[in-house]
């Protein structure tokens, strides 16, 4: 095949950026081979990290949360709902990601993208096997009345990661959430009651003050691509598009592995590997841990 | 847990227990909510480059309202088949879920899409883009009144941060009337009772509006002066976008 | 759905570029191709009461272009916000008889357009100001009941000067509608929704002189006409529509497309469309108020 | 002897016809005069009024009004094929039926394409296509848009004369004029032209179209039990009804064309 000769040759000519745009398994490989990514990064290591919490201010809870150029925006809005026959003392936790055409240039007004609800799946169950929350928690009065909290996520920017990006937002979300005080009137409906007038309410409140839920064990989560020999942490959508194998490892605070997804893909991951990713995620959940602790130094787990 | 979403019971948000009493707007010694001057606009902020995903971007910022829009393109187009000697614009506006203060669906916004499209068509040289589309998307993060007047200025700067051919930027202010009283750049409180409102999208250095929408019961010197009003507000608009755009190609050549 | 620039009037305006020119330069002369000048209208004829089962309706043709508009009164809640007013909602509908490119879902895109424009020219500002029709005369229990007016509008045929005759036929089907006097049952206590008797004998007319008239005016070059054909639709720089009552005064305005306009230019136009207005109205009045006569007899 | 088959049949049909039976006794559609809820005899059929060149666009179009149902049908073509790939030998027949939002009683919002419209569509399609030459036209797509202003019985008749009517205008070569009237059996007396009231008593409705000249059925619909023998009456009395209209369609087209000749002065 006189194929690779003849980039070979083109190589020379090219300039970089077509270069990297015409053969980006090679321009990717090379790079590798110099043991640095296409940005600049070592081979272990996640992007550049941030937390604000707060960023919706209508919201009840919320978070933006940026790796890299992925952004992602979390709101969690409370809503009243009457519960289930089944669990008349549980709230409930609603999770969905949103990926909106500003996102992405593959995303197309009226048609989701692919993405979207498989990210919105996997966090609900990471979220409720993690038994980060105990949705007794969310109980207002059994039977008659519970939280339905609607966890929101919008990406903003996609640039690989989505999942550790949502999930870190969710977290984040969550670990700022502050529930409403509210109490129950003649009507049974629940209202709002606001500092001043709540001691003039002779109504009996239900949730008396506003309060924060207690986040039991906090997961966090590392994708990683592997090609080849080499694992390649927190991968960008340019690095995510060339490589097709793909593992999500998710640990909780303690070190307890949560989910692990690993999507199809050429290449095995083989135990060996599996284990490396599972050591670059505990360094990563370290760091997340820490960074949401300052965002967050009120918050005790 | 989440799971159980198949049979969602219907759910409402707990409202405060104290009646809000209507605001008391054309009252003499009226403020307006947020305690501004009834011809004083709020701050307005703006940033390119917000989506790196996207040709060009840009976040604005007025007051409570926060829109981001993101430009793709020039690229091809899937949609028309036909040949074309000019570029085709294609603009869509949806709202986040959390974006109104009663949780809504997040689904796109038909009327606003229109909207946008024609305040910018008339900026935007479709002739430098033939048989191509240019993509603008903007996502409502946080609605506060006078969302499309802040999408539409700031559709036009992620336009300019994509490099689209304009005319000129594309700025847009509203108004507000009660009864006497014009009232500029509303929130969404005031926007909720207005009498009547005012919208102007115009193109400040060659003195052109690209838009204009006016509901509600107006007399010609009125409207002269809520035209007037819009103008100047979208002359200053405009400076500041030209700012942002001015820093925003300072910050790259450094 | 989304919204792409599809070129407005469809690919029926097939025009050569001699034709082009020959509508523009009729108008640079104020002699149009059918032989108007820039501000005469087409010929306009109403019917009313073309829909018998509807509460109001009427038909209204500017030369080739058709539209019917009927009026639904129901009985319904008034909204929290607004506890004093009825309700009225416009929808438009594109048949495919009047342009085959309405087929399937194809005419949605101008039918949401036109409804958004007639509810912006028609209905006034949020509060209820400066509406053309009297929202608190729909009122039958305050808090409780009123009258929801649906509005429905068909395009029969289009050439040209679609929301200008939308306008006018729901104008004249305003005038054509009675709505049944209805008695309240007397002795229910606050809380409860009262009891009601709809009168099929008995009618109320509306006040309508309040109802505006639509005006768009179209510019081709650098002139502006009046009840465009849809060739010289295909010919616009931008248009303007502007909805003016009988005092004169502006209800309600949306420039529709096109080019940047000057103010001066835009403030011009508003003054043309006040003049304009006054002429459209007595036209529209006379034509109703035979369309009535005709009617009864 | 009819009115006592005509009752066997009804019970026989169990628990529904306990109710339509109930309904039946109640409602007297014929009165013992022999007259029907609207005034009409049971042959007679409502007034017709139809008007060519309805919509100044079309090639041809037309209003055709039976009673207070009101149809307007517009013609586009022979045109060039939309989609290549339908490109054939013959013309391609395209039909859509719509209804407007208040062609009804109750105001209803109906997006285009629900299931009773894409048949109705079809139905008349199917017809349109047995009368039209296509052969003559090949590479070549003709669209009728049928849009109802008001509905009150008969829709489906009333769409096929306003069609035919609207492809005679638009100058497309035809075998004959296809017509179509519909007949109904109720209170054991054989109805034509039934209205809304009648059509929704759920008695036997037969839909016929014609080609009158040729003397052939094209179209035959009929949904609900009745006896043959009674079948051939209703369907003999629908017959009568497609030929008044196809009388009546022929007198508006000579008008027609007398107009055009008198404009042209020849």
């Amino acid at each position: 095949m006189g194929l690779p000769n003849a980039f070979e040759d083109l190589s020379s000519e090219l300039e970089v950026d077509a270069f990297r745009r015409l053969f980006p398994l090679r321009y990717f490989e090379r790079h590798l081979a110099e043991s640095i990514r296409t940005d600049g990064r070592p081979l272990g290591k996640a992007r550049e990290t941030s937390i604000f919490l707060g960023a919706v201010a209508s919201a009840n809870g919320s978070a933006l949360v940026k790796i890299g150029s992925t952004t992602m925006l979390t709101a969690i809005k409370m809503e009243v709902m009457t519960p289930s026959l089944e669990s008349p003392d549980e709230g409930c936790l609603a999770i969905d990601f949103f990926m909106p055409p500003i996102c992405s240039p593959i995303v197309r007004p009226g048609r989701p993208a692919e993405a979207s609800p498989v990210v919105s799946k996997q966090l609900s169950d990471t979220i409720s096997s993690s038994k980060m929350i105990d949705l007794k928690e969310l109980s207002l009065v059994s039977g008659k009345a519970a939280w339905m909290a609607y966890l929101d996520i919008y990406c903003l920017d996609a640039d690989g990661a989505l999942f550790d990006a949502a999930l870190l937002s969710a977290v984040a979300a969550l670990s700022h959430l502050q529930i409403p005080a509210v109490a129950m009137n003649d009507d049974g409906k629940i209202v709002l009651v606001s500092d001043e007038d709540g001691r003039k309410q002779a109504q009996e409140p239900v949730n008396k003050e506003k309060r924060k839920l207690t986040l039991r064990s906090i997961p966090f989560s590392l994708t990683c691509i592997l090609h080849k020999n080499y694992i390649l942490a927190d991968p960008t959508a340019e690095e995510e598009s060339i490589v097709e194998t793909h593992v999500t490892i998710v640990l909780d605070t303690s070190g307890q592995l949560i989910s692990l997804y690993k999507p199809g893909g050429p290449v095995l991951a083989y135990t060996s590997a599996i284990q490396d990713c599972v050591a670059l995620t505990r360094q990563r959940v370290k760091e997340l841990k820490s960074f949401l602790d300052k965002e967050n130094p009120d918050m005790e787990v | 847990m989440a799971g159980k979403g198949g049979a969602t019971p219907a759910t409402y948000s707990p409202s405060p227990t104290t009646d809000k009493q209507k605001p008391a707007l054309f009252k003499e010694d009226w403020v307006r909510p947020d305690g501004r001057g009834f011809h004083q606009c709020r701050p307005a902020f703006f940033r390119t480059g917000a989506v790196n995903a996207a040709s060009g971007s840009a976040y604005a910022e007025f007051g409570n309202t926060k829109v981001i829009v993101s430009v793709f393109g020039p690229r091809e187009s899937k949609k028309a088949m036909m040949y074309s000697d000019i570029g085709r614009l294609n603009c869509n506006v949806s709202f986040t879920t959390f974006a109104t203060p009663v949780r809504g669906q997040g689904s796109d916004h038909n009327e606003y899409s229109a909207m946008l499209h024609k305040a910018l068509e008339g900026g935007i040289i479709l002739e430098s883009f033939p048989k191509t589309t240019v993509d603008v998307f903007a996502l409502v993060l946080e609605s506060s009144g006078s969302d499309l007047p802040v999408v539409i200025s700031c559709a036009s700067l992620a336009l300019a941060d994509a490099g689209i051919m304009m005319y000129d930027l594309v700025a847009s202010v509203s108004v507000s009337s009660f009864s006497k009283n014009l009232v500029i750049d509303p929130v969404l409180e005031e926007e909720n009772c207005q009498d009547g409102s005012l919208m102007i999208t115009c193109m400040p250095s060659r003195y052109e509006i690209t838009q204009l929408t006016v509901t509600g019961e107006w007399s010609s010197p009125k409207i002269n002066e809520g035209m007037q009003l819009c103008l100047d507000a979208c002359a200053k608009l405009a400076k500041i976008m030209r700012s942002c755009l001015k820093e925003a190609a300072s910050d790259s050549k450094e | 759905m989304w919204h792409a620039s599809a070129p407005r009037t469809s690919g029926m305006v097939g025009l050569s570029l001699g034709e082009k020119h020959f509508i523009q330069g009729g108008i640079a002369h104020d002699l149009r191709c059918d032989g108007r000048k820039r501000l005469t209208y087409r010929r306009i004829s109403v019917e009313t009461g073309v829909i018998p089962h509807a509460n109001g309706s009427a038909q209204v043709r500017i030369g080739g272009t058709d539209v019917i508009a009927s009026i639904k009164a129901e009985l319904g809640k008034p909204s929290l916000l607004q506890p004093d007013k009825g309700k009225v909602s416009i929808y438009i509908d594109c048949s495919s008889t009047a342009e085959p490119a309405f087929e399937g879902r194809g005419g949605n895109e101008l039918a949401a357009e036109l409804s958004i424009a007639l509810q912006r020219c028609l209905l006034g500002g949020k509060s209820g100001a400066g509406a053309g029709i009297d929202l608190s005369s729909l009122i039958v229990v305050e808090g409780k009941i009123c009258w929801d007016l649906y509005i429905d509008g068909l395009v029969v045929s289009s050439d040209g000067n679609l929301l200008d005759a939308l306008g006018a036929a729901i104008k004249a089907a305003l005038c054509n509608t009675g709505i049944p006097r209805v008695q309240v049952a007397a002795g229910t206590s606050n809380d409860e929704q009262p009891e009601v008797d709809v009168s099929d004998e008995e009618f109320l007319q509306f006040d309508t002189s309040g109802v505006p008239v639509i005006v768009t005016l179209t510019k081709v070059g650098r002139h502006y006409i009046v009840d465009a054909t849809s060739e010289e639709e295909s010919q616009m720089s931008s248009a303007v529509s502007i909805s003016v009552n009988r005092q004169g005064h502006i209800c309600g305005m949306t420039k529709r497309g096109g080019v940047g306009l000057d103010p001066s230019i835009i403030l011009d136009m508003i003054s043309v469309a006040q003049h304009v207005s006054a002429q459209l109205i007595n036209k529209l009045d006379s034509e109703i108020a035979s369309a009535e006569a005709e009617e009864e007899t | 002897m009819g009115i006592v088959e005509g009752k066997e049949s009804i019970e026989r049909c169990g628990g529904n016809g306990m109710v339509f039976e109930k309904i039946h006794l109640r409602m007297e559609y014929v009165s013992p005069e022999g007259l029907r809820l609207d005034g009409r005899r049971p042959m007679e059929m409502r007034q017709i009024r139809a008007e060519i060149g309805a919509v100044s666009k079309a090639d041809g179009s037309a209003i055709f009004e039976m009673g207070n149902t009101k149809v307007i049908a517009a013609v586009y073509g022979p045109r060039e094929v939309q989609n290549r790939s339908q490109i054939s030998n013959h013309a391609l027949v395209r039909c859509e039926y719509s209804m407007a939002n208040f062609s009804t009683g109750d105001r209803m919002r109906k997006s285009k394409g629900d299931r009773r419209s894409t048949e109705i569509s079809l139905v008349i399609r199917q017809t349109m296509e047995a009368s039209i030459l296509t052969h003559l036209l090949p590479r070549s797509q003709i669209d009728i848009y049928v849009q109802v202003l008001q509905a009150d019985g008969g829709t489906r008749s009333a769409c096929i004369n306003a069609a035919t009517l609207a492809l005679a205008d638009a100058g497309i070569p035809m075998r004959d004029l296809v017509t179509s009237c519909s007949a109904g059996y109720l209170n054991s007396t054989p109805l034509l032209d039934l209205n809304y009231v009648e059509d929704s008593a759920g008695g036997p409705d037969v839909t016929l179209g014609i080609l009158p000249k040729l003397d052939k059925v094209t179209l035959l619909q009929m949904d609900s039990k009745l006896p043959i023998d009674i079948l051939e009456n209703v369907m003999q009395l629908a017959i009568e009804g497609c030929k008044a209209i196809a009388n009546y369609i022929r007198e508006i087209l000579l008008e027609n064309t007398k107009q055009l000749e008198y404009r042209r002065g020849v």
